[in-house]
């Protein structure tokens, strides 16, 4: 990584650069909420951002960023307000393209873990805050995106607990387990990013950061990654995107 | 303490509907203090909590509970923040039912929540959001259960119990989330008449459906106003005055948490509050609950160790938010 | 019935007397809403009506009646306008005690038809409106009250259709389709109240209005009626009741 | 006509999803005209038909369709009105689903109804109120069927083809009130942005939910507002704009049919409609279709056959009834 930018903005810029345009994004607070935005003022002034608190169109507030998705901050200048369980049912209906996820550990076939640490859910090692919306957003968006810090305790070959479940164990047992759509497609990380093998839904390295090796990608990662095809290498953040984006979070509350 | 099995009177609709069929559906005035409607909640009750995180939270109802010293609840509530934490040292919880528990990212995982279902003090239940925000529109409509396409394939469905159903229709199998029927709705509202029929600006969050599931609604309001008020924008009503059995007229009933358009949450009392847990662990809790909660006699005693200047500040916030 | 009122109005304060105060009534327009104003003003102040075009506590604006169950004036001055569909399901929660239908046929058991007289549903010999809201305050208030003129053409042995079930064929048969709830209390009509028996579920007179024979409510009946152990004869409306009645249908459009 | 069975493609919510991902769910500018509009329906179309009765019904859209000389199409509305009888008589529509239809109490049975419905001509196929908006609610939630206590014990079961459904907690059998998913919405608003955004004034009727279910929504709107005025109240906003398709602006856009707090529908207009049906049978309805849908080339000119002051008194009572 240069030293014209640190990892959050990074992320921040990669994950905007996955939105189209004439589309809605499920974004939670932090760097997703920071990589909508972007894309919005960007390259999308089209997409609806649709967050979890029962918020739909929001802009943000520089300086006043959310640190919940349920709070005035995260509704400001919004054009619907419809509640909690009626922004999910929207995802339900379709109606939401991508949704932005993170997570504590994350497996080979991006199922996620934000709920405890240990094998007993009563009495776990290290209890997490837990699934807020992530599961809904996994389990309903037409596509997830995952965004996240490239860690090998991150990236586990099992997860303790599937909080946020993407492909369950592969070979179509998300279908089977009633996920009647939608999925991870990528894993936008600081190191590259990642997708899945169309048959198997194992994880594999489909692009790197400038300067990021595959083996680097591989010695950060806790299981064995598969490689696309054709692995690409990303562009990195240019100026005009590190500009915007910084413009979004002054304090540097979330781009730390 | 960690039973992973559902309880049937969550979700026995027939019983449910015979307590409110029981109940007289009044248009009488409901208007009384914290104490009296506090005095409705029993040890043991199953509470569905209004607002969200640090959200409307009817944090003045809560506090009133606690100084009534009920023990053995069960807290609902999409997402639980420290109004959470507060329930479980001062040992009135035993349970709590939520999508997630902390107060917000800055402030990392509640450890709170950690000490004390970490030690099987406490079960979270975990819900997924969506999910429990069916668990509540299932009870508000009077039925055991709502189909849904979400929670399957995780390791939540064991935690809860979740079951499925076959759509009779076209044979595909979806997620039965089951009806969540609470004894008791804590509300906290932005206006209300004296007859307790409720209004809400800004985020709707879950209120309107946890009223209609619960058996007794408890609701505490920013301002009261007239009936004419209410007859004047009736399609702002989201609570009917019928299904409340107690109004209380609490200004800055959610404070330090948020209400909408009328003041911010104060960051810096979270910041406080955690600053504290970081020196003394749980403990910062126990001195918070004598000094907040325990202490002061009333909601008005309380506010005033916040003093005016902060409520004044975070109340201009919220207008320049939502202007 | 002597000369002081009209059937009409006989039916609305009869109707009215059924409501006790600290209750939720769902009444339709015409004579049931009339009922209910009545009651309101006169001794249960606390009664909230619900109407089924989605209001909850409107006002009577005398002279401007509503027709239909879904215009402004059968709101006006409403404390909440929650939707169609929102105030069905306040009556399938159990909060609503009790509902006023009528209906074009009713059958010894209670159940009423208002959608086709003839055998053949798609093609029938005389098409009437249809449920309406009728099927749903059958099935979902706590408690039914049939307020109707008593014409032999109108009490049949059995419906052409069932388009609001009661007691359906009585021994609990409506448990055993899945109405777990509710069933109808009284008929009122214009010769008396009738009830039902209650382990037949089979319809009997209960009372009669003054100068009317239990043979003339037969007589006027197309089944056989039962009686009740003690039959009453109703007070006939006092002047107190017709002149508030009255006072809420000044153009006389419902009271005739 | 008569098929007493539910078509698949009602309750196909796997199919009903494949339509909404694959469109674009756009923040653009939806601003068109009532042709344009109306060009998005197609012959065979399921129309979900939104306010309820006189009340909010969206005759400028339906008379631009009848216009467009569409055939075979279905509409379902909760309770359907004499616009349901224009479609009759034009030829447009083979199947009515509905709870009720007719008028209104003083003009008693219809005899538009009687007589496409006794000859079979037209499918009457009837639900009851509550299932009719629970069939929306199914569809906009994105899921095949709701569980409900409605319905069952009727003769209405066998007309729709409703199924029942074992709660898999308590074991009893509900009804299961199978999903309808539109292929398009036609809704009438008070007021929306020109990226769709919409609100409603006073009763919601099943509106939101229509929108939510249908594959296409096509809004007519009394008023156009701007984006600053919907973000100032985003709390009253029913309908997304991502989920609009087209939006027409078109002040009276349901007269002689009301508009809460806007204008109250034209008793004289339906006795006068009435009174010719009365004289010459179903013929006055051809009559009326010629004078007032194929006649007047605009939407405007439709409206001089009213008048100024007729809608100027309409519009004066409905303040009355209001304020």
């Amino acid at each position: 990584m240069t030293e014209r930018f640190n990892a959050s903005e990074l992320l921040a810029v990669i994950a905007a650069r996955q939105l189209r345009d004439d589309t809605t994004v499920f974004a939670g607070v932090g760097v997703p909420l920071l990589a909508a935005a972007l894309a919005k003022r960007r390259h999308a002034p089209r997409l609806t951002m649709v967050i979890e608190g029962g918020i739909i169109g929001p802009e943000i507030a520089p300086g006043r960023l959310p640190v919940s998705t349920n709070e005035m901050r995260a509704g400001h200048r919004a054009t619907m307000l419809p509640g909690i369980t009626d922004a999910f049912l929207f995802a339900q209906r379709g109606f939401v393209d991508v949704g932005f996820m993170g997570g504590a550990q994350i497996d080979q076939y991006g199922n996620i873990n934000t709920s405890v640490l240990g094998a007993d859910y009563w009495h776990p090692k290290v209890r997490l805050p837990g699934t807020g919306g992530a599961n809904d957003i996994a389990s309903l968006c037409r596509e997830v995106i995952i965004v996240t810090a490239h860690e090998k305790r991150r990236f586990v070959e099992r997860v303790d607990f599937v909080t946020s479940p993407s492909w369950v164990r592969g070979d179509g047992s998300r279908r089977a387990a009633g996920l009647l759509f939608g999925g991870v497609s990528r894993v936008v990380t600081t190191l590259g990013i990642l997708g899945f093998d169309p048959d198997s839904k194992r994880m594999r390295i489909e692009a790197t950061h400038p300067g990021v090796s595959t083996d680097t990608v591989r010695q950060n990662t806790g299981f064995a990654l598969l490689e696309a095809p054709r692995i690409e290498t990303t562009e990195p953040p240019s100026d005009e995107e590190l500009e915007m984006l910084r413009a979004l979070d002054p304090e540097r509350r979330f781009l730390g | 303490m960690g039973d992973p099995h559902l309880n049937p009177a969550e979700y026995d609709f027939i019983a449910a509907r015979r307590r409110v069929e029981a109940k007289a559906k009044s248009a009488a005035e409901k208007l009384t203090s914290l104490e009296d409607a506090v005095g409705r909640v029993k040890d043991g009750d199953q509470i569905g909590v209004g607002g969200c995180l640090f959200s409307r939270t009817p944090l003045a109802l809560m506090r009133e509970i606690l100084r009534q010293r009920r023990r053995g609840l069960t807290l609902a509530r999409n997402l639980t923040c420290n109004e959470g934490e507060l329930f479980m040292a001062a040992g009135a919880v035993s349970r709590v039912t939520t999508a997630w528990m902390s107060i917000g990212l800055p402030w990392g995982v509640s450890k709170i929540l950690r000490h004390y279902v970490e030690t099987g003090a406490v079960a979270l239940e975990e819900w997924s959001h969506l999910a429990l925000g069916l668990r509540f529109r299932a009870g508000a409509m009077g039925v055991p259960f709502l189909p849904a396409l979400t929670m399957l394939g995780s390791d939540l469905v064991g935690v809860g119990g979740l079951k499925t159903v076959q759509d009779p229709y076209t044979g595909e199998t979806v997620a039965a989330v089951p009806a969540l029927f609470p004894d008791v709705a804590l509300l906290h509202v932005h206006r209300a008449d004296r007859f307790g029929n409720c209004q809400i600006d800004g985020y709707p969050h879950m209120d309107a459906d946890i009223a209609r599931a619960a058996t007794t609604v408890l609701v505490s309001t920013e301002e009261i106003i007239s009936e004419e008020e209410t007859r004047r924008y009736p399609d702002r009503t989201v609570v009917p005055g019928f299904l409340v059995d107690a109004l209380v007229h609490v200004p800055f009933g959610s404070f330090p948490h948020e209400c909408y358009g009328l003041y911010e949450a104060d960051y810096d009392h979270f910041a406080e509050y955690c600053a504290a847990i970081d020196r003394s662990g749980p403990a910062a809790v126990g001195d918070y609950l004598e000094r907040y909660v325990y202490g002061p006699p009333t909601w008005s005693d309380y506010l005033d160790l916040f003093g005016g200047e902060r409520m004044a500040l975070q109340a201009k916030r919220a207008k320049e938010l939502t202007r």
